[in-house]
């Protein structure tokens, strides 16, 4: 049996995709996105990139969380910094860590409150978050208080509410850090047989071999940007370089 | 927006946190407790309006039946307790000790320190003491006696509330609402 | 979370939250009017009598949660021993744990939830001053939600202090705690507007 | 140029090690460890496991900061709970999160609180500080506030506070998880060549080929225990196996 949530999604090769128009992030005076450019319609996209070359602050971007200094965020047509009801429906954001995401005490509320966001009546909203959780073999962790779950079960808690929500793209940063192998194992093949488009960040290559395109973020600019049979022999040819340099010149800063 | 919403209810928990520090049983009933200093901290790094809020929320919920006064202790019942002045002055108290953080000029730890002991204690014992005197039935004057055994835990607490404030200022100046 | 909600069911817990609150509003006026023992008396037993009808556990519960006055109890009874005057010691003393009593019998007969609601309908008028019903049930559950998350914070900071310290760190762990207290609002506040924001 | 910090550190192999006798940890009423018995005095060991198998709380009891509820923990002869000023010496923690880690706003100052604490004047411990800073092209570093440094540089910096003590030993929890490849690469070097004892946690076994010794934990048990050549095989096809059955049955708590 596929492991399909939505099975009603909608079929991402209609949507109009991300746009990014010479988008500048600047942080506290310092330009972190510099004139990013995009159009991003493909199912599986992947990010790469070095500890802090803008990796999620794009996301953070493209999700309507932060607004770009100057330039233009198009999802499917739609400013997600300034509409954010219509993003709802366009855009969900996985965050790299499951604390930083979880708002509710306990993992019912926590499901259903997405929902409730997105209109539906609390009651309603709540019977839609218990039947997920029934077709999941989990009923019995509806009145479970979020602080009692594995950080794995969390994780998983927090993607579950993502899909709820049945956004038409995904953005996932770093999904399987931390992770131990089999849950690994398993979710990356919940991911392959989701329905959504797919924006992934990571720092293994490797699980990015099947996506339609990557992306290779550096010091805030995109520096390659292709099939993955292009983009992955470059990018791991580069790192090696890197990490084969003595350290200190290139921590610093 | 949210950001406001999140850290008033992220500065209710740390009030309901500091209750869990062991308190002492004095004076009548009112226990000697270090959410005292939460309510400061609300004031000086979250300012009056937020501050005060912060400090409703987490009334509310004590109100509401949670166990998060220190020792364990909620519901209705502590706004029928000995306490009740205090309780009743704490968000004023934050509001108070957040105004003047707001307002004055002086370095974060020396303005933390001073509202403190305003808001903090000076505000605050004018509600606790005159819901002390209520309650007990006795003049103002003898309240305040019973009052003045929390003086100095309280100004060790306003010093802390200083140095804590400050260290906030170093390290995270955009946090510090109540000077943003 | 553990609650003050009682380990018993009883007839009080199908009252209407509101009704219990009025109430409860009416009934602690009306003992702070009252300024002689012999009628504060009837309301001790009109009070104790509320409890008998919930049965002995119910009862020995609600006994339980009354012990956190004995300092109370003590002074203002050495007190008024000492100024002599009883009467004025049995006035305050019956009115104090009638009052405490009553409040937690409806705190002990009322879910946290439909406490919340009330409030919430308390708070409906506010909402032109940005406190909406909404918001504030945001909030309350946040509250919730991060008490644990600051306790465990709590633990990391001391044991990261004890690694490379031979002493506990006691107060220090303030500013480090409030630290991460911050940083945790600006994850929320991110998470929340990721979800659709508080209006 | 050996990319020692700790010229003069003691040798490992005149050390009696870590032991072990029956350990048991409960937290929160749950037996989180069950009566584990061991003895470490090998140079380079690793530690395996599922996520929430009880390695953290391991490397915790180890550190002496958590008590055994039954059972007996030394380390080089030392009670490591309650000879806190011996284990200082003794034995130093990277933690699995710098954010768990840093206590003081200021690379300088994160540096020198353990020196100080160790008996050293603050002063003597500031110079300390410095120097090491600068002997690794950080002199720049010193005044630097600790949340403007990226993920990757504060595990660095996290890295230095403990070397700065020159413990015999040191526990590492998951020291290159979320950290990019060429950093990964360099500390995996800088690792090789300390003289310290090492115990790593880790879900990736390939880094730990090289080990003397690994240890495969289990819902709070020893699986296995013996050489990587022994040990790694079977906990990888254990890992697979676990992967390719169905999700649901094991997410549930
Ligand atoms: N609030 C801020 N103020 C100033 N600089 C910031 C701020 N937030 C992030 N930065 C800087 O912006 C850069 C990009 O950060 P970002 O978090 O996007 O990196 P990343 O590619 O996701 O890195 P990682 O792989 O470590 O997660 C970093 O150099 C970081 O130091
Ligand atoms: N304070 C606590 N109270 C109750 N249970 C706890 C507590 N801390 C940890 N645990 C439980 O103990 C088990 C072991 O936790 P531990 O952190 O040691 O796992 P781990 O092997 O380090 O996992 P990970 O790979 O996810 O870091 C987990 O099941 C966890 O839920
Ligand atoms: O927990 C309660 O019942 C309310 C406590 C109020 C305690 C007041 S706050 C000011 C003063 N300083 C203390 O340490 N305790 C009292
Ligand atoms: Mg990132
Ligand atoms: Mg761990």
């Amino acid at each position: 049996m596929p492991d399909r949530t939505q099975p009603d999604a909608p079929d991402p090769a209609h949507q109009t995709g991300i746009t990014l128009d010479a988008a500048t992030v600047t942080l506290s005076g310092r330009v972190v996105l510099d004139r990013i450019s995009l159009s991003l319609t493909e199912a599986r996209i992947g990010i790469l990139g070095r500890n802090g070359s803008g990796k999620t602050t794009l996301l953070r971007l493209i999700a309507g969380l932060i607004a770009p200094a100057s330039g233009k965020v198009r999802i499917d047509g739609i400013d997600p910094f300034t509409d954010r009801k219509a993003t709802l429906a366009a855009l969900g954001i996985l965050f790299q860590n499951p604390d930083h995401q979880i708002l509710f005490p306990t993992v019912e509320e926590e499901l259903a409150f997405g929902l409730v966001q997105q209109g539906q009546p609390q009651a309603q909203a709540t019977a839609t978050a218990l039947r997920a959780l029934a077709d999941q073999g989990r009923a019995h962790w509806a009145k479970v208080p979020v602080s009692t779950l594995s950080q794995g079960q969390r994780h998983y808690l927090c993607l579950l509410a993502v899909l709820l929500m049945q956004p038409r793209t995904i953005l996932l940063d770093e999904p399987l850090a931390g992770l131990d192998l089999p849950t690994r194992t398993r979710l990356a093949r919940r991911f392959a047989a989701l329905p959504q488009r797919l924006v992934t960040i990571t720092h293994d290559p490797e699980t990015l071999v099947s996506a339609d395109r990557l992306i290779w973020l550096d010091g805030g600019r995109i520096a390659a940007d292709g099939p993955p049979a292009q983009v992955i022999p470059a990018f791991t040819a580069e790192m090696e370089r890197i990490g084969a340099r003595d350290a200190d010149a290139d921590l610093t800063s | 927006m949210e950001r406001n919403l999140t850290h008033i209810a992220l500065f209710a928990s740390l009030i309901a946190v500091l209750g869990l520090i062991p308190r002492i049983d004095l004076a009548a009933g009112v226990p000697i407790t270090a959410q005292s200093l939460g309510i400061m901290l609300c004031g000086t790094v979250l300012g009056a309006r937020r501050g005060a809020l912060a400090v409703l929320l987490f009334l509310v919920l004590v109100a509401a039946g949670l166990p998060l006064l220190s020792g364990g202790r909620g519901g209705l019942a502590v706004f029928a307790g000995p306490s009740v002045g205090f309780l009743v002055g704490f968000p004023i108290a934050a509001f108070v000790t957040g105004w003047i953080m707001e307002r004055t000029t002086l370095t974060p730890g020396l303005a933390g320190t001073a509202a403190s002991v305003i808001g903090g204690i000076g505000v605050l014992y004018v509600f606790g003491i005159s819901g002390l005197a209520v309650v007990l039935d006795k003049p103002l004057a003898e309240a305040a006696f019973l009052g003045m055994a929390f003086l100095p835990g309280d100004i060790l607490k306003a010093v802390l509330a200083g140095m804590v404030t400050q260290s906030l200022a170093r390290m995270r100046p955009a946090s510090l609402l109540s000077r943003a | 979370m553990l609650t003050l909600t009682s380990p018993v069911r009883l007839w009080a817990h199908d009252l209407p939250a509101g009704a219990k609150l009025a109430a409860l509003a009416l009934a602690t006026m009306g003992l702070f009017a009252l300024t002689t023992p012999l009628p504060l008396a009837f309301g001790a037993v009109g009070a104790a009598s509320l409890y008998a009808t919930g049965g002995a556990r119910f009862a020995r519960a609600g006994l339980r949660l009354l012990w956190p006055l004995w300092p109370f109890v003590l002074i203002v009874g050495l007190w008024h021993l000492w100024t002599d005057d009883a009467i004025g010691g049995a006035v305050v003393l019956l009115r104090m744990l009638t009052a405490v009593a009553l409040a937690n019998f409806v705190t002990m007969t009322t879910r946290l939830s439909d406490m919340i609601a009330v409030f919430q309908t308390l708070a409906r008028p506010f909402g032109p001053l940005g406190l909406s019903p909404r918001r504030l049930a945001i909030a309350l559950a946040l509250v919730i939600r991060f008490i644990p998350v600051m306790l465990d914070r709590l633990t990391q900071i001391s044991q990261s202090w004890v690694a490379r310290s031979p002493r506990r760190p006691r107060w220090r762990v303030l500013v480090p705690a409030t630290l991460a207290a911050l940083d945790d609002a600006d994850h929320a506040a991110e998470a929340l507007r990721a979800r659709g924001g508080a209006d």
